[in-house]
């Protein structure tokens, strides 16, 4: 039975670490903020510039200067600050973002990624992924494993317009988790959603990646 | 209630763009989404019919509001933007060949424009190696890892909003309305800022200013802000109950 | 009273300095002259006994003042620095061979901090182009004009001086003591700062920060300051009368 | 007779227009601003971070945080702002500052100018000058028309190292002005100092220029 995607956000909670500063991408990724155990401080990051998300507003209580990178309303903490987008990406690009999730068309099996076009198709825009990918210190991907036609989107190398290359850490899907110890290591398989095979995932995984 | 008045102190939209808007100019517009987008200066933009514009701006706009109005009226040539997935109208120029498109990265944009207004000519970024973005673009590699070289950017026109300014045009942005106008601002050959509310000298505490005068050229106290929400996402209140 | 708590604040200077400072590591002090320095900071570098450092400022404090501290005990190996003119000890270690220095533009330093802190690897700038500064460096003509490469910068360790501080580590600086302590907060593997007064999160306005909280590992509130003046000048009252 | 610093400052004011930001230089340019015209509006930067300097505080009202580039106490008007040195010389590089008056060692008659360094005497650094030069629209260098044995300051070229090349575009002595009309042509003088005869001036100058 595969994960839902609630429980792959949670999965990728388990990244978080007390003081982290996280940059959380548009869909599953966002919903990974309602996982961060009680008691853990993770500053949450927008890339248009601002720190310290808070959660979306009460109705009636939206601000329309206060918005997400998904331009989502939100709200304010006590220690948010804001900031403009030209420091928010030098914030990113200079490294001190500890962890990003994204999420992703195609992950190689190097590490590339791409999620952000697919040719023939209107295209319309990478927005920050190029710079988080590029940027930040851990990347986690959380994907469906196959898309719509069955095929697989962790294969032995992107077939769509890169967004970064040798940039994902951690790839979570529906199926199952795998992970690298560094930058220049394969992917390791280290978990899988109940009810699936080791045989099921290579059915649905061209990338190579060790055994757990 | 008579406004604040000074040499950059303009009355309305269309007067601050008098003499500086010409058709096949470049203009920077602020605003993420369109959150502080010059809501006003880009209706007198769209009302001075100019024609054949290149606009720097991150997003589009959406198809009635914002930058969506002056792809209507086809007064755009050239985006440079890092996403534009709000806007039918765009799509449809666009597949079609009547519209121009040359997508940044979000952070490259907002570097580029940093720099063009900062007489940086170019810089390396790692942003984009390897990718679509870098091809045709210098690149280095120092210690294995590959810079891209990007270039600066600067318009003959930067359009801005702030919540508040002063008639020297020092600014103060509000909250993530802030986005790429502090860049933008600095980057216009002229820069014409729009605000929620003028005030006089003194006003605005020194330390708060986001946008000093220096980089404004021009200023209106907008005459009104519908400040639209493009994706309007509430949380249920907790049940009322005796707490 | 009893200051706010939380995991990035530290009860003294070197308590915040311990297992960061080592031997031969690179420092950026902020601070333009006496404006705006690490005082309490500095000190405990000093008295931590560190050898051999490469110290990124724009001055080189005073004799018996700010960096001129360090310069006195002879723990500084390297300055990296635009304008050093007011240091006596300075002059007779850098004659007589005992420190290395290494000259920038002022504007170069402000930028290469900067561009360290913000993942930019290098920029292109008209300063210097045509005079020792350029020698030796990559340099680009593009229509007649010359562009000299200048690179990023970093160190293992930044202290920086703030008027106000939260336990998060958000940084409010005041009037010009601001000068280069925001970029070098930016552009330390581990920052440290100093403030005057550290307060709660929530007392510091979100739109009035200057340094946002990811930046500061470490902060701590001085217990006193100095707040030394180099060149005192002043006017004339214009004479007592009746007005 | 020789001009008086203040004559000269005078005359370096003379260059100021309504609504021009303007950045003195250390000594006899910061005694511009005591000569900027009644109700003209003219804003002066400090580059270590601030625009609209007032003037200097009254004794007791001095401010350690509130200094100018030649680290003297000052004072802010209603109008002010601060901001970080990156930001200062971000305005100074792309040619936001109007006009740039400046003292000298040598200015050569190609518009070169050095005015930071003495080979074999201590070298103190050249602090912002290298910036401005580079980026202030117009640069007005005020200094002695000569140095104290006498020699010529305005010569064919710069012996001293430079601090720009070709960036000098009025130049105010104590004997006299010289002036060009971009930075394609030629110096050409403008006015004499009273009691300063063109061949005196010949005599003490070594630049070529043009005549009057």
């Amino acid at each position: 039975m595969a994960w839902s995607r609630d429980e792959i956000a949670a999965r990728a909670a388990a990244e978080l670490r007390d003081g982290y500063y996280v940059n959380l991408g548009i869909g599953i990724p966002t919903l990974v903020a309602n996982f961060i155990p009680a008691g853990m401080r993770v500053v949450l990051q927008s890339e248009n510039g601002m720190l310290g998300m808070g959660p979306f507003p009460f109705e009636g209580e939206e601000d329309p200067d206060l918005i997400n990178a998904g331009k989502q309303t939100i709200t304010e903490l006590p220690s948010s600050s804001y900031f403009s987008s030209a420091d928010s990406f030098g914030m990113i690009r200079g490294g001190h973002i500890d962890l990003s999730v994204l999420g992703a068309m195609e992950v190689g099996e190097n590490g590339d990624l791409a999620n952000w076009m697919v040719p023939g198709k209107v295209v319309k825009g990478m927005g920050g992924a190029m710079d988080l990918v590029a940027g930040v210190k851990r990347v986690v991907v959380v994907m469906e494993h196959c898309s719509r036609d069955g095929s697989a989107k962790f294969k032995p190398r992107c077939e769509l317009p890169l967004t970064g290359t040798n940039v994902v850490d951690k790839l979570i899907t529906d199926l199952a988790i795998f992970s690298r110890a560094d930058r220049h290591s394969p992917f390791q398989l280290l978990e899988m959603a109940p009810g699936v095979s080791l045989d099921e995932l290579r059915t649905r995984t061209t990338a190579r990646y060790l055994p757990p | 209630m008579s406004l604040p008045t000074g040499p950059k102190v303009y009355a309305t939209a269309a007067s601050a763009l008098a003499g500086v808007v010409r058709d096949n100019i470049t203009v920077m517009s602020g605003g993420f989404g369109l959150c502080g987008i010059a809501e006003n200066l880009i209706v007198a933009l769209r009302d001075s019919g100019v024609k054949g514009l290149t606009v720097v701006s991150n997003n589009a706009g959406v198809d009635e509001y914002g930058l969506g109005m002056l792809l209507k009226t086809r007064q755009i040539r050239k985006m440079i933007s890092s996403y534009v997935g709000e806007n039918k109208e765009f799509e449809r120029q666009y597949l079609s060949g009547e519209l121009e498109l040359e997508f940044n990265p979000q952070g490259t944009l907002a570097e580029r424009i940093r720099a063009g207004g900062a007489g940086i000519w170019g810089f390396y970024t790692r942003t984009g190696a390897g990718t679509l973005v870098a091809e045709g673009k210098e690149q280095r590699v120092v210690d294995g890892e590959t810079w891209v070289l990007e270039k600066g950017l600067v318009a003959d026109l930067s359009i801005v909003k702030a919540w508040r300014g002063d008639t020297e045009g020092n600014l103060i942005y509000r909250k993530t309305a802030r986005n790429f106008n502090p860049m933008m601002a600095t980057a216009g050959r002229v820069t014409v800022a729009e605000v929620e509310k003028l005030v006089e000298p003194g006003e605005l505490a020194p330390d708060q200013i986001h946008t000093p005068g220096i980089f404004v050229q021009r200023i209106i106290q907008g005459p009104a802000y519908r400040r639209q929400i493009e994706n309007r996402t509430i949380r249920k209140r907790p049940a009322a109950g005796v707490s």
